[in-house]
């Protein structure tokens, strides 16, 4: 097997699935001449041509739409936002339009269609750079989201979900595109709404999706050496969501972290949070923990975004709470 | 413009047949909207029918597209949509063209190419330029026309939407349907323009100004833009200029305007316009008129009574379409 | 005390703040020569005059951000919203700038704003117009987020709101303009971030804010009604959010069900949930349930719209659930 | 255009300080980028100093306001912030403007009336919109300038604003720098139009285009548009054709321009054109401006320093700064 980046992989798809369905378009800032912000479409132009990877003005309400009208009149657009940030200014198109059309129509309409991008916080880009707005996406109806962790998910999801008959938002990580792994020769997809186990254990259930799944490998390594069993779960999609691998997990386990880069209320770890204590409620032997980022906008300076985000460190705190080796202080609280 | 003479007849009553059948259709929908029917925002047509019947007479439906706003009851009937289907959808029966999903902003038929029906002032702008990308796109020879309103235009939608219809030589005809108010506006307390065409030139697009209470005006102004959409892919702005008999939906006295300025609209009623030139040219008279309003009128209430006995949606359905599988 | 509708005393809360700031404007679509989609505002146009009290083109985005750039330079505008609905197009402007100004500035400037408007369905609207989107908002640190439920609480609060130095997102109902209740004639406040518990007791806490507390009390009735003697709590604030008398609440009570308009997955209600299920963590006798929209876009048909939102029923079987009176059977799950 | 020998010597010599400041501070910022004490976006405005300096030179920063986008660092040194907090901001220290919260793209200065720094391609627009807006309230006598890049004016939020500012009549001058490119983009293969200057007229105000890299050209242009919005209460929308030297940020080659183009703008450099035109008029000679330029670069130097003995923020400052009491 190859040794591929994230971005490779990505690429590979996008070339795959660009060679093999001539609807598949893709559409964005910067994605042609200058091979994309983060170069996951590089060389892509040259090779297809102006006519299917397309440079857009800086308008995402309206590449967007666009990308909407088009998966609605038969084409399958793959539509980069440069980061999913900007995705704020089309999020209407998005939530009220590809996710409704379907519906709205009594089921004549499809929006077969990706919408891609980085995700969450890179570094030193203060606060409107790096937001993780997986929870505006999983919120909705209609939508599904994607969010993988390695190369190997990476490319096999995406080709999925460029085939798949609905709008799917599939979230990458601007640090995550040089990340490193195995990616076979042959081609393979990987079906949405199917998690990972990346580890098995008895102990706790570390639960996360997307990027911090690499920091919350190293905590279950860092428990292990203290002698505890971490299973580790990564969700691979949030929408749909593969709720019977988390109960089966926790109820082995009987204790759940969840490891999440967005803000921490209204948010979709939370809402996984809640689906555990609700259909394991009487398998829990301690309170489920999330780590999200601190509920606070991303500072530029960079000690303080590092402890604004995940760590290692906090969530093996935070596994070491649930198997109550530590003490549950929460500080600040007024209880 | 050609003469009336220079129409052929059935095209001409053609047309006519059209604006009557909405008429007839939004009088119903009112009358059934007091009888609490329907429900909802009801945004309806009337005085505006001239604007979707011309344009939808100077495309072929067949390979062109159509998207409006949610006034959308008389593009639907415009596009050939079955007046059933549409008020099966207003009563939000499941026979509805949207299963009793969408009602009477959320017009839909695929096979008409009638694409909606869009709730959100300005949402569908982006939409439309995305089908006409994917005619481009397959150089399938059609063309879209996407409408929205003087309140629409405003909007940044439409900003963004044009340029990348130009810069892409997308086959679109953006159509205004300027009725002089969005809700109880009047466009020129939020407008810095009175002439909407002008903006085309910010876009490097031509702009025109067109009747919308005059029916061939309409149809030949789109049949010109929908002839440069497929033969050069250049993307026009027209603006209609028109008005709206009734107030915004169902809800609105409509108190912001007075009595004299709707009559005098009245005075320009695009189907009266157009009989009247018709029997001026000795095209038909009003008895033979009067068929073609019973006819609209059977058509209508046949529509009310699939409607009425149509049954309502199972609330298992509330799960469906939603995603495809 | 006069007897006042929410639209009443909202238009006096209104009032009263334009009268005595004349740092105050409004400005929305159809606020002032129409007197309002809703007449929350009608008449103050004509009171305060075009200068203060002014009608928008149809621009969320614009008129939001000009909101924005206004407050941060010393004006206190009060933004309609026609519904919240119509807020997505305006979202990046209250996410990018009104939320995160204060921080990217090191603490310089402030925005000093409402956003007010209807959120949450109301009758045969389809569901690009019937969308609950308190999630979006109470997602957002340097946001603060209110839902009223009575005409005393929404008098009072948004009074508070307007002289609030922070973007506040203000929630009201369509269906609940025309709500009575009891406001008094001389001026008060009432403080963010303070819940009020409508009804004691002591065997399930029923939480909830905004239109569903209608229902909530009814249910809490006809709990009592079967012996039961629920508690009601309504949060009136989600962000900063009571969660102490929240947990004080479910410590006595040991039962929870939090009932709200919007959909369930990465949901604020879920959130809550998640906080009840940690913090409370020893205290609780039964899952958190929570009430929620169906997980689907809201469709035309009357009858669908009202199965798919909150009702009496739901709330009390879910409050017979975790009081174990009835056996918790969890359609469609596959676990 | 007035000639150079109509205007005081002291007032274009503060002009080719306050230039050779921007210069000489973003070659520093560069450098100490390379050196990792300044981290993510930094986008630097070599080339384009008339702009900015021509603008601030035009207005009273007492009661006009400015705001722009991320690439600010020129338009803050030329609203007369100190070189010490941007600098210390780029570092990220708790003495920069922003207490090392905003980093490159967020420049504050309440006193200065520096608005921001706005990350968010087109953001800034609104808020200018809004800041006039708050002026024309309090007739406070002030105009706000607005400025965004050839990329940002296709973005809604420019066509929302500038109806908003026309209807209104606000007191705000739009000024898209034209630099060309939009990141890796040629302004030309994303716009339908290529002088930018004609989308006024879809909001029926003047649109203007000025020579961006001569600083009295901009200085006048801003004169004459700014007085227009105070005593008319007008808004105007200027484009300035500039250029930028360096890469869209620090880490973009700019391989989608040629060597040829860059220093076909370089002899237009604006502080070259400048001084030659003042030493044509004997108005400086080298010594002179080799002083000038010692000074620009000792304040740089200065703040550098200054960046590099302040202290980190403390981390407990994460919770401060977002919501006030
Ligand atoms: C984004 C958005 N903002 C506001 C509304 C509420 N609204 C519905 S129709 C309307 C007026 C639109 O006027 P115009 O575009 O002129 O169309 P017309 O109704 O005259 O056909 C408004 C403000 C909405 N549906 N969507
Ligand atoms: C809404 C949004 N979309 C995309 C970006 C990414 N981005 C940052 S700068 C830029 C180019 C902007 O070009 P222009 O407006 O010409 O300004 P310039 O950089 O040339 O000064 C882009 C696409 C962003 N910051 N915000
Ligand atoms: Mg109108
Ligand atoms: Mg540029």
């Amino acid at each position: 097997m190859a040794e591929l980046s994230m971005r490779e992989a990505l690429n590979q798809a996008l070339d795959e699935e660009l060679a093999r369905d001539d609807r598949v378009v893709l559409m964005g800032e910067e994605i042609g001449e200058y091979n994309g912000a983060y170069k996951v479409t590089k060389g892509l132009m040259d090779k297809y041509g102006e006519k299917r990877v397309l440079d857009t003005p800086i308008t995402e309400l309206g590449f967007s739409g666009l990308g909407v009208g088009a998966a609605a009149a038969g084409l399958r657009p793959v539509v980069e936002w440069m980061t999913l940030n900007f995705s704020l200014l089309a999020l209407d198109q998005v939530v009220n339009n590809a996710a409704k059309m379907r519906h709205m129509s009594g089921g004549q309409l499809s929006v077969p269609m990706v919408f891609r991008g980085p995700n969450g916080p890179a570094e030193y880009l203060s606060s409107q750079h790096s937001q993780a707005l997986q929870s505006y996406y999983a919120h909705v109806p209609g939508l599904k989201v994607v969010a993988p962790s390695t190369p190997y998910d990476a490319k096999g999801l995406l080709k999925t979900s460029i085939r798949d008959d609905n709008p799917v938002i599939f979230l990458e990580g601007e640090m995550m595109y040089s990340w490193k792994g195995e990616v076979p020769e042959e081609e393979y997809l990987i079906p949405l709404g199917q998690a990972s186990i990346r580890r098995e254990g008895k102990d706790v259930s570390l639960i996360s999706y997307g990027k911090p799944t690499r920091m919350v490998d190293k905590a279950a390594q860092l428990l292990a050496g203290e002698g505890y069993q971490p299973e580790v779960i990564d969700l691979r999609s949030l929408r749909p969501l593969d709720e019977k691998t988390i109960y089966t997990s926790v109820r082995k386990t009987h204790r759940a972290v969840i490891v999440e880069e967005s803000w921490p209320v209204a948010s979709f770890g939370a809402y996984v949070g809640y689906l555990i204590g609700k259909y394991c409620f009487d398998d829990l032997d301690a309170q489920v923990e999330m780590v999200a980022s601190e509920d606070v906008p991303m500072p530029y300076n960079h000690r303080m975004e590092l402890a604004v985000q995940p760590s290692v460190e906090k969530i093996v705190a935070a596994a070491k709470r649930v198997l109550y080796a530590e003490d549950a202080v929460y500080e600040g609280r007024e209880d | 413009m050609k003469k009336i003479t220079d129409y052929k007849k059935d095209f001409l009553l053609g047309l006519l047949e059209e604006m009557t059948l909405i008429r007839r259709f939004e009088e119903k929908a009112a009358q059934m909207y007091g009888l609490r029917k329907i429900g909802g925002f009801c945004h309806l047509y009337n005085g505006e029918e001239a604007v979707a019947v011309g344009t939808a007479a100077a495309l072929d439906m067949k390979k062109d597209y159509l998207l409006t706003g949610y006034r959308d009851h008389g593009h639907a009937l415009a596009t050939g949509m079955d007046p059933r289907g549409i008020m099966a959808e207003l009563y939000g029966k499941v026979t509805g063209v949207s299963r009793g999903k969408g009602g009477s902003m959320h017009m839909f038929d695929v096979d008409k190419h009638m694409y909606g029906g869009n709730g959100i002032v300005g949402g569908q702008i982006p939409m439309a330029t995305g089908v006409a990308f994917a005619q481009r796109y397959r150089e399938d020879g059609g063309v879209t026309v996407g409408f929205f309103g003087d309140g629409a235009i405003h909007q940044g939608a439409f900003h963004e939407s044009l340029n990348l219809a130009s810069i892409w030589n997308l086959p679109v005809v953006y159509v205004c349907e300027n009725n002089q108010f969005g809700m109880g506006t009047n466009f020129r307390r939020v407008s810095s323009v009175d002439d909407f065409s002008v903006m085309g030139a910010s876009y490097g697009i031509p702009g025109e100004q067109v009747d919308g209470m005059d029916v061939l005006a309409v149809y030949e102004a789109i049949t010109k833009a929908a002839e440069r959409a497929r033969t050069e892919g250049t993307a026009t702005l027209l603006e209609a200029k028109t008005y709206r008999y009734k107030g915004h939906s169902m809800s609105d006295p409509a108190k912001y305007r007075t009595r004299e300025e709707l009559e005098s609209y009245k005075q320009q009623d695009p189907i009266v316009m157009l009989l009247e030139k018709m029997k001026d040219a000795g095209l038909i008279d009003d008895e033979a008129y009067g068929k073609i309003d019973d006819k609209a009128k059977e058509r209508v209430e046949d529509a009310a009574k699939f409607a009425e006995e149509s049954e309502e949606p199972a609330l298992s359905t509330i799960y469906e379409d939603i995603l495809a599988e």
